[in-house]
Order: C-alpha cells, then structure tokens, then sequence
C-alpha cells in the first residue's frame, strides 16, 4: 500500500497499538493537535486520551514516566516534539533508561520507544534542526534507529516498539511527505541489518535517513558519468551492520559516508573507525571521504541552511573529485 | 518606547503621553507580526514564527517600566518583546527574511531575533530556555552592585519545565533583581492551562519559591504596568524576585502549522472583544484624543512596516562562506 | 515488614506488633548502614555509599503501609528503603562488596540497589532521578486500572531539581496513585535547607501543583505511619498524589568522604537525643515489653548482619566476560 | 613548585579569581565543603560566599546563570560535581552556551567555564564514572579541554577562563592526586597544541587525561621488548591539533588511539577518520588500533570496573599483539 512517511510512522503505531494494550503514546501536543508534523492525526479519536496522552511541556518529566511505566509493564512510546529537545531529558535517557537493565544486574529491562523528527532543511534553526545521533550511539543500552523510506520506518518502528531495550528512533522531517509502498502484515524489520540501496563497484558510500535519498540522486548522476558507486543504506545505526560495509569496502577498496549530522564526532568517524580496524584495511585504496553537515549550528537562511546540509551537488562533486583525485579509473 | 526618561516614573502609566506611546507601541507589535503572517501565509518565508498577536499590552507594559541597563530574555513568540525594546523593525524583518542586515545576519530567523544593545539578551526556541539565563544576568548584577533588574518573560507552558524551577528557586533563594513574566495565553500550543496545571491560578505556582505572585489582567496595558512598576521597582530595591501571572490570549494560531482544533472559534471571537489595543484607543478617545490622530498615528506604523519589509527584501542574501568563522567569538572579545 | 497483612490495615501503627515490627526494622536498617560504615572506614569496600543512619523511621514507617504490589522508587540513600521492603541483607551486603551474589551481580553497587520483586524500581545516583519514574509507574497503574500506589522518596536536596518538578506536576494533573516522600535530613550534601529554599517548609512546594503538603515528625514512626497511611489511601482511591515532608537528621556525614564542616558538632548531639530507635523502644518499654526481649531482637539482628557479611565476604567475585551481554536486555524479556 | 593536580586547577582558580574581578566560581557544595573532590578547599574562605558560591541541586539552573552572568559582563565558571551530571544541563550547555554567538549574528558571546570530574576508577558506579567528551567536541562552539598533568590544568584552565567561548575541562579523578611541577607564571597555555609525551618510530598512540599515563607506562614496557612508540598527549579535544598527530603518523606509518571512554562513537573515531582523510593515509602500514573503555556502563565492582577501563597491561598487550600481527618489526 502506498503511504507517505509520517503515515507509515502512524500506521506502525495504529497496528501495534490495537495488537497490543500495553502500548500507548505520550507526547506534547499529539492529541487533537496531531502532533507538531501531523504524525498522530487521528489516533486520540481512534484510543483514546489516556492511550494517546498529551503532556506539558516537561521532556525530562515525560521520559521518565516512559521508563516507569515500562517498569511496571507497559509498553510506552513518547514523543519528543522536536528531538532538540532530547537534551531536556538527556539524564533520563542516557542515566537511567539506557542504564538500568546494565545497572541493577540484569533484573529489570526498560521497553521504551522513544522517537522525533530530526534534521534541518525546514527553517527553524539551530535549536530545532539538529541530528544527534552521535551521542546516543555513544551511549552503551541504547538502540538507534533511523529508517529512510515508508516501509522501513514502518517495520523498524514495531520492531522498536517490540524490543525490550530502550529505542530511539529518528524520523527526518523531510521524510515525512515522501511517499512509498509499505508492507501491510505487520511484520517487523529486523534491527541491525543495513540495506545495498544500490550495488557498485568503484567506491562503497555509506549513508542513513534523509541523506540516502540525496545520495542514490548523487550516484545516479554518478552513474551517468561512468562511476559505480554502491550505496549502503545503515537504517540502524546501534545495532550498525558493518558486515554489509566491510563487504563492500573489500569489494570496492573505498569508504564514503555521508551524513547530515556536523562531521565532526559523526557517525562517519565511527564508521570509519571500524572499517580501517577491520580486515577491509588491506583493500583500502583511498583516503576515507566524509561528506557532512558543517561543523557549525543549523543557520536559518535558506541558501545557508543549503549549504550547511549535504546536498545532491556536493555528494556528487565531493565524490567525484575524491574519485579522480585518487584515479580511480 | 523602551527606557522611557526616568521623570516617566513619576507619571501614572495612564497619562496622556505615556498612553500614546503604548498605542504606537502595541501597534508597531502587531502590524509587524500582522505582516509576518501575511509573509508565510504567501510562503514567501521559510522556517516558522509564533505570532504575538493578541498579547502586546504584556511586552508594552513591563518593558516600559524598564530604564536604561535593564535587561530582558525572551522566548520564540518574541517579537513584541524586541519590538517593545525600541527594536529596530528594519533589522527584524530582514532577519525574518533570512538577509544580511537581519539581527542575526540570517543565520537566526523568528525565534534568535534580539537586540543586546538594547538589553535583549536573547529570543528562544527552547520553552524555558532563557529563564536560567536571566536568573544568571541578574546574578551577574548583583555581584557587580549594579541596581539593574532582568525580565525573563515565559510563556504558560514555560512554567512546567524543570528549568523554570531550578532557577526561580535560584533567584527566591539569592533575592535576585529578577521578574518572571508569565504570559498566560491560556496554552501552550494546544495544551490548554486548564488540562496542564492542577491550579486555578498560576501565580499561586510564585509559593513554591517563597515569592510574590501577582496575576494582572494582560489586555489592560495599564494595569499591567502598575504591576510590573511594582515588581521591578521591589527588585531593583533589593527586594527580591517576583512573578507575575498576565492573563491574556493569543488569536492567531500558535505557529504558523496551527489548525485551531484545540479552541473554539467563539473563544477567540470572546477574547477579541477585548483587544488591548482598542482599550487604548477607547482611553485615549476619553481623553479627548482625536480618533484621526490616532488613525495617522497607524497609518504611520504602517508605513514604517512596508519600508522595513521593503528594505529586508532589498537586502543581501548571505553567503555560506562566513558561516565556519561565525562559531567562534574571536579572541579580542576576551582581552580584558 | 513489608506488604504486611492487610488485616494490619485496621491495626493502630502503635499497636504492640507493629511496634514490634518497626523496631526489628529500623534496627535492621541501622545494624546494616553501621556495618558498612565500618567496612568503608577500614578501607574494605571501594566508591562510596549514603548511610541512612538517623533517618530509619521514615522508610520504616511508610513503607509499613504499602500493600502487595505497590512500588517505591529510592535515591543514593537508598539502603533503607529496600531493608525495610523486606530486601535480602545478604544480597545487599554482597553488592556493597562487589560480589555475583549481589543484587546486580556486582555491577551496581551501593547507589544501585533495588529489589524489584519486591517493588523496588531502583535506588539512583542521580538526584531526583528516580522521581520521573515514580510518576511513570503511577501511570501505569493507572491505565492498567490497578489499583497500586508508587511511593517516590526523595531528599530535601531533590526538590530543587528540574526532574522532580515535572515528575510532581504530571503526577498531580493526571491524579496518579503516587506519594512523594521527601526526607527533609536538613541538608543536601552541605546545602542546608535554610540557604537553599526560601521556604520554611519545604511541604508547602505541593502548593505548586495542587496537591496536599504534609509535614511530619521524621523520627516518630508512629506519625510517619499515620501520615503515609493517609496519603498512600487517598492515592489508592483515586484521591491523586499527596507530598509528605518527614523532617528528620542524617547523625553520618553525606558519603563517606564529609568532613562535616557544614554543621556543628552540637546540631547533631542534639537531633541523636530524638533518636528514632529509642523512642520506638521507650515506646515498646512503655507498654510492658521486657528489655530483654528488646535486646535479644537487637543481637538477632546483629548476628543477621553479621552473617549477611560473611556470606558476601565468601561469595565470589564477578568477572569480566558477561559484561558485554550484560548491557542488552534479552529478546525474549519483549516476548509477550 | 610541585603540586597535585587538584591543587594546579585550585591555583589557577585563585590566581584568576585576583586578577580578574569578574571571575567566580559557583558549584554544589564548592564552599566549606570544599567541592567533592575537594579542589575547590579553602577558596570561600579567601574569597568570600558571593565570589565561591554554594548552590542548590539543580544543574540546568546554575549551568544557565552561568551564560546569563557571561552575558552582562562576568567570567562564570560552574563545577559540575561529577561531569556526568551535566545531562540535567545538557540544554542550557549545547542549546544555549554553544549557539548564542553564532545564532544572533555573533554580537553576544559566552565566556562560561564548565569544569568537572570525570571518568571510572573510584568504584563510583555507571551514573558517576563517564567520560562524555565525545558529545561536547560534537557540538560545534564548544571547546573541550582534558589536560592530563597539573601544569596542563593549570595553563590550560587560565586559557579556558580567558576564552571568549565556552569551555568544558573535564578532570579525570585518579589525577587529582597525582603530583607535578607547575608554572607560577600566570601564564595560561593555548588551547589546541598537542604534546608529544614519548617519542618514537614504530608507532604513533594518541591518548589524552589519565590514559597519557597509562599508555606512557606501557610504552615503556614495550620499550624493553624492542617497541618504540610515539606518544601524543592530545591536552585539548576541540580545537584539535591535527597538524602532529598526522605528522606522526606519517612518520611511524601506524596509528593507535586510547581513550576511556565507551569505545563506539568515542573520540577515536574522529581521530582515526581524520587521520585517513589526510596525506598520512598514503603512509599507513597497519589496521587501526584503538583501545578504549568497553561498549558498557561503568561497573561497580572493581575487577569489573578495572576491566572496563584501559590497563596498562591491557594497553601493552594490545600494541604488542597488533605490532606483533601487523609484522613492524
Ligand atoms: C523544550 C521545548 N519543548 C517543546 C518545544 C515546542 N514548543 C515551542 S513553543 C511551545 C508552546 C509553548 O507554550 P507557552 O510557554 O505557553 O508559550 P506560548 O507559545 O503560548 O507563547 C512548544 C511546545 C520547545 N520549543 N522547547
Ligand atoms: C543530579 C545530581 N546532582 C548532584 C549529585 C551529587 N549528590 C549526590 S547526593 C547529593 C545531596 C542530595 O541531597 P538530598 O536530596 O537532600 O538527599 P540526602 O543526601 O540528604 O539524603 C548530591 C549533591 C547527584 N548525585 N546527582
Ligand atoms: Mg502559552
Ligand atoms: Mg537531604
């Protein structure tokens, strides 16, 4: 069936929220309101305001009821309006829920999702547009999870919402309008497991969440132009599948990665990282490239916020010239 | 009319000079953000924006008790703040439109748009955010023994943030020279005070902290700067924080993505009855003022408006090559 | 004494098996906390712990009205609480030492001690950070329509935290089962309650959300008993959250390493002389209970202790190889 | 004159606090109690309770009066009691401290020192034993500083405090006891200049805080079994200086980085992504070692806690198997 993101998003939560009673949702303005980029529409009419339960304006506060409750038994998934705004609950997430299975010996497990729209490209600046899925990866008893099409958000959204450690999944806020077919059996989508978005031979370009779409746009072009890029969609960053990109890097003897997130201290470094500690290093060809969100604050202006993103033109010259520079051909 | 001639504070916030400027005021808030909504409306801006219509006779009020070295923080519906400030228009627009003569040369936007030269220490998009930071600046006056007061303004929802607690307690427990401003536009984006509070009264939240609590009606600009000459005054004796509850009402819809389902179109119709700033033009009328004067005085509001959106969409668009150096302040700011 | 027998319901906290019961507790807890003193003073256990000697009535008292299947969460001073929920004393001990058998097979330690199955959902080295999740299982009583009650205990030094307001706040507009016990010891760490507040009870924050404030002497167990009772049945029928301060003293220094330069030496002569302990035993004494029964329960105790430490003394150590699998919780625990 | 490492951040406490009337300090228990580890011991006698300021629990509160007082003209500095409780303060640090400047057009800056213990080896548990530099050298306007030795507190904190832009030092605790000369000049050392602790041929192992000593131990070691690795002390983590390590490597051909921190997304990861994207990647002989603290929390118990932590003979046994592998000799 096909569905916009923000739909397959919703969809998850309708399937599994009538599957299961332990499930509900919380979050600031997810009622009636629908959520700040309309992913709840419906649901409060549909369970409920206890199922679907608006909150103040206390990050920290709603976390933490998300791990009490899932101590007691539920199934809690919270919202964060904007995932800025993570850092209010930051000691919730990372000192206790990430903690206390590890913590209090095994004993209690904290089934928690939690999830938000990351990213920039919509305008609203430095405090709303951050992608800060460095830290929690950083994060020992954290999963992190961030889909790039309808389906994956669907399939990875239950199968957070099914795991029995704390989720966190970023939902990009220009994914929500794009469209795609979605799986109805509700079945989940295994964690952990990377997607070859598109197969290649010259150089493995490793990517996630928004930044896959800019990249296949990138290789296709690419393409055009007699280089074979293969594409690696990650979709989990913890559980990170670096089997499928150390395969790749063997088969191509060089690494890319891209993301929107700043460069430094990115995913990209960890990538990098393990695939240069891995037996992939004897096939390495190239210096690494990392094409990145600026080592700056989300500015505000359009043809500023443009630049501070990758876009389709700079993965394609970024690649190409790496490429050249390093004669690939 | 920020930092009005301190031989203003003998004057009642009523009298006729004092009343036309919370006119020109409250219209220059509101023309301004009339013309940001009809900007995003037209998608000519990107981004979002919270809009202070409704609300003006809050910033008017408390900022005009404000004298020259005060300073204020506020939140991401700011404009009437800066605008209340004596906020240059020009530099706001262009701001919103995302140019280089905008506060922030562009790289702010709606919710970063301040005037520090005018005591603005900053908009937020955090809810909560700039609370802390005023308690902090007016720490930062107490140990230099200056007699300057903060105002940090938050909204309704602001108040359930855990932020807003540690440094209300901070500024009760060192008798800061800070007023908390509590606008209370009765939600915070859809969530109404009723379903968020379990008080009648937010201001009864100021016994927690072992401060006063005043609650004054936010559409009433005078009343609103009697309250406020008092906190501040109470502050800037030694006397301590405050806070204080204004109750007021925000007609257009919380950002610019608002489809209102949260309220009824006869509450929003209810609260217009009692536009702050048709309360003042009724006063000013009562006090002989020619209703054409008035009406030049809008005309030129308006017109000041059309220049400063001509003048942001006349300027510059930045250009990505400063933005690396923009992170850093350069070292000079540190020499002593 | 945990989840007594609700026949005990009806029962006077006075009544002489209650009396009994409390006695054998506090002492429980007091034998246990001086025995970690001493292994801490000779050097025998690393990091550092929170002695809850001084302040046993409180958990002693209202953990006593708890039912089964109610929760509690606790702090870094923690050991109380989970003794007098009836926690294993050997597990405990063998925790404080590092031990498999520990409570978290030596990966906790002491700010990490919680007996789940007894309703305990942890102890926290964060302050106030195990209120948020107090209020979570609030709610999640209440939506499975159970009618348990949550416990949160918290220092005096928590209610200043950002997390404790928020958790406070949700807990009150949604009505939860859940009683927030803030054991006032006077001080936070150094921070006494007089510098840090600029309230003279601090039961008067409940005033910011709504909900009844309670103050009782921390060193009656009968009074903590009568007080919590109310607000743990008020909770269980619907009536919402209630906040108790237990006004009582830590004797210890805050952790191991306080050289108590922050109080006089007085100050705390003069709280031991309310000793929480010998009022219950005067008590006990009062009603024709013979010494020496009371001093056979204490050498019980004693040698319980005594024998929880030899059985953590000679239980082996953790190793390093589990690590790893131990930061995931199994798939199969999401099974349903 | 020779003093402990707590005694070096005390002293340049105390020489800013007479030289500068702007600087105070402001902390949990930081005045008669002296601070938790005691660095703060003696300063309110001397200064006084407005300079040396004891405040409530409540991190995100003082973390943000910090940046207000910065803002009207003072010179903060906030002790964080262990550095991990900075998650209750994670907004007002990266939504707040690190974006003011850039995000209003550069007119306001904030020169807040936030400085605090960090890391394991005290038996203090997974909520009091982090080391969390690889979040804040993410976050672009924030500078990071992790000296090792007194004189690098020292120097390296008076930098810090006349630094227009917020600074975090993190202090590992095992150091505060440790002794070593320091300067009486009053002179502060740049940010951003590496030290090449032990110099050598066969390797090149970037370390930084406590680890310099452990690593410098086993360099030692493996200096009696024929290895002669190059250690660089890193001293600041943002601004990074690059320019040596890449210098070095392209001297020994190898790189190694050990750091406590959790392993994935630590600060190796950038160093080893930097290090490939540069010229040296041309002069690389061997796959990338990194030592590092275990993908876990910090456990209680001390051979679980010592395991989690890089030893020296795990340090020494590391670089020995990988020389010995990767065939240097
Ligand atoms: C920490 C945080 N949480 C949530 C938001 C999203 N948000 C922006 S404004 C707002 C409502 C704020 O309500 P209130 O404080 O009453 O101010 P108002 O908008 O009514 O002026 C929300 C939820 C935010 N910006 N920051
Ligand atoms: C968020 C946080 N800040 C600071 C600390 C350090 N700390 C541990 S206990 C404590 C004092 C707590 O005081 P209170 O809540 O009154 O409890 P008490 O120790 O008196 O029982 C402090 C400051 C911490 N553990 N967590
Ligand atoms: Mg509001
Ligand atoms: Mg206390």
């Amino acid at each position: 069936m096909e569905m916009t993101y923000a739909a397959a998003v919703r969809y998850a939560l309708e399937q599994e929220m009538e599957r299961d009673p332990r499930v509900f949702i919380m979050g600031e303005d997810i009622g009636v309101y629908g959520g700040a980029f309309g992913v709840t529409m419906g649901l409060v009419e549909r369970f409920g305001k206890e199922r679907v339960r608006d909150t103040p304006i206390a990050e920290e506060g709603i976390v933490g009821a998300g791990i009490g409750a899932s101590l007691v038994g539920m199934r809690p998934i919270v919202e964060i309006q904007f995932s800025d705004f993570i850092m209010n609950a930051m000691d919730q997430v990372v000192n206790q829920a990430a903690k206390i299975h590890f913590m209090f010996g095994g004993r209690m497990h904290v089934p928690l999702v939690i999830r938000g729209p990351a990213g920039a490209g919509t305008g609203a600046a430095a405090q709303h547009s951050q992608s800060l899925e460095a830290w929690f990866h950083h994060v020992p008893g954290l999963k992190v999870v961030m889909p790039a099409t309808p389906d994956d958000a669907r399939g990875l959204l239950l199968a957070a919402i099914r795991d029995p450690n704390p989720v966190i999944m970023f939902e990009h806020k220009l994914l929500y309008k794009m469209k795609g077919e979605v799986e109805e059996s509700g079945e989940a989508l295994p964690l952990g497991q990377a997607r070859i978005a598109r197969p290649g031979r010259d150089a493995t370009l490793v990517t996630y969440s928004f930044m896959v779409h800019r990249v296949l746009e990138a290789a296709t072009l690419l393409a055009g132009e007699g280089w074979d890029i293969e594409v690696i969609d990650l979709r989990t960053i913890v559980p990170m599948d670096l089997a499928t990109v150390t395969a790749s890097v063997g088969r191509t003897g060089r690494l890319a990665v891209c993301h929107e997130a700043v460069g430094r201290g990115g995913i990209g470094g960890e990538i990098a990282a393990r695939v240069w500690e891995s037996e992939a290093f004897d096939f390495l060809d190239a210096p690494l490239l990392r094409i990145t969100g600026l080592d700056t604050p989300v500015p505000y202006s359009p043809p500023l916020e443009q630049a501070f993103m990758p876009s389709v033109e700079r993965i394609h010259d970024s690649v190409k010239s790496w490429l050249t520079r390093e004669g690939a051909h | 009319m920020a930092k009005p001639d301190p031989a203003n504070f003998t004057e009642e916030a009523a009298s006729l000079p004092r009343a036309l400027d919370y006119f020109r005021t409250m219209w220059r808030i509101r023309r301004f953000d009339e013309t940001i909504d009809e900007l995003f409306a037209s998608g000519q801006v990107h981004g979002t924006t919270h809009l202070y219509i409704g609300e003006e006779a809050v910033a008017a009020g408390v900022i005009g008790e404000l004298q020259a070295g005060d300073v204020i923080t506020s939140t991401h519906r700011g404009h009437g703040h800066n605008i209340a400030l004596g906020g240059d228009i020009r530099a706001m627009m262009a701001e919103l439109l995302g140019r280089t003569t905008g506060y922030c040369a562009g790289r702010g936007g709606s919710m970063h748009i301040a005037d520090q030269n005018l005591g603005n220490l900053g908009a937020n998009g955090i809810v909560a955010g700039g609370v802390p930071i005023a308690v902090g600046a007016g720490l930062g006056f107490h140990l230099q023994g200056r007699a300057q007061v903060v105002v940090a303004f938050a909204g309704d929802g602001a108040l359930n943030e855990g932020g807003f607690h540690e440094a209300a307690n901070l500024a009760a427990i060192w008798k800061l020279p800070v007023v908390f401003v509590v606008e209370n536009n009765q939600y915070g984006m859809s969530g109404s005070v009723h379903e968020m509070f379990a008080l009648s009264h937010l201001a009864d939240r100021a016994a927690a902290y072992g401060i006063p609590g005043l609650m004054v009606d936010g559409q009433d600009v005078f009343a609103v700067a009697e309250t406020a000459r008092y906190a501040i005054l109470k502050a800037r004796q030694g006397g301590g924080p405050s806070l204080i509850e204004a109750v007021t009402y925000r007609y257009k819809g919380h950002s610019k993505s608002d489809a209102n389902r949260y309220r009824t179109r006869e509450e929003i119709q209810n609260w217009r009855k009692r536009d702050p700033i048709e309360r003042v033009r009724a006063h000013l009328e009562g006090e002989g003022v020619e209703a054409a004067a008035l009406d030049a005085m809008v005309a030129e509001v308006r017109a000041e408006v059309a220049a400063a959106l001509r003048f942001a969409e006349e300027s510059p668009w930045p250009t990505p090559d400063t933005l690396l150096d923009a992170v850093w302040a350069p070292a000079e700011e540190g020499a002593d």
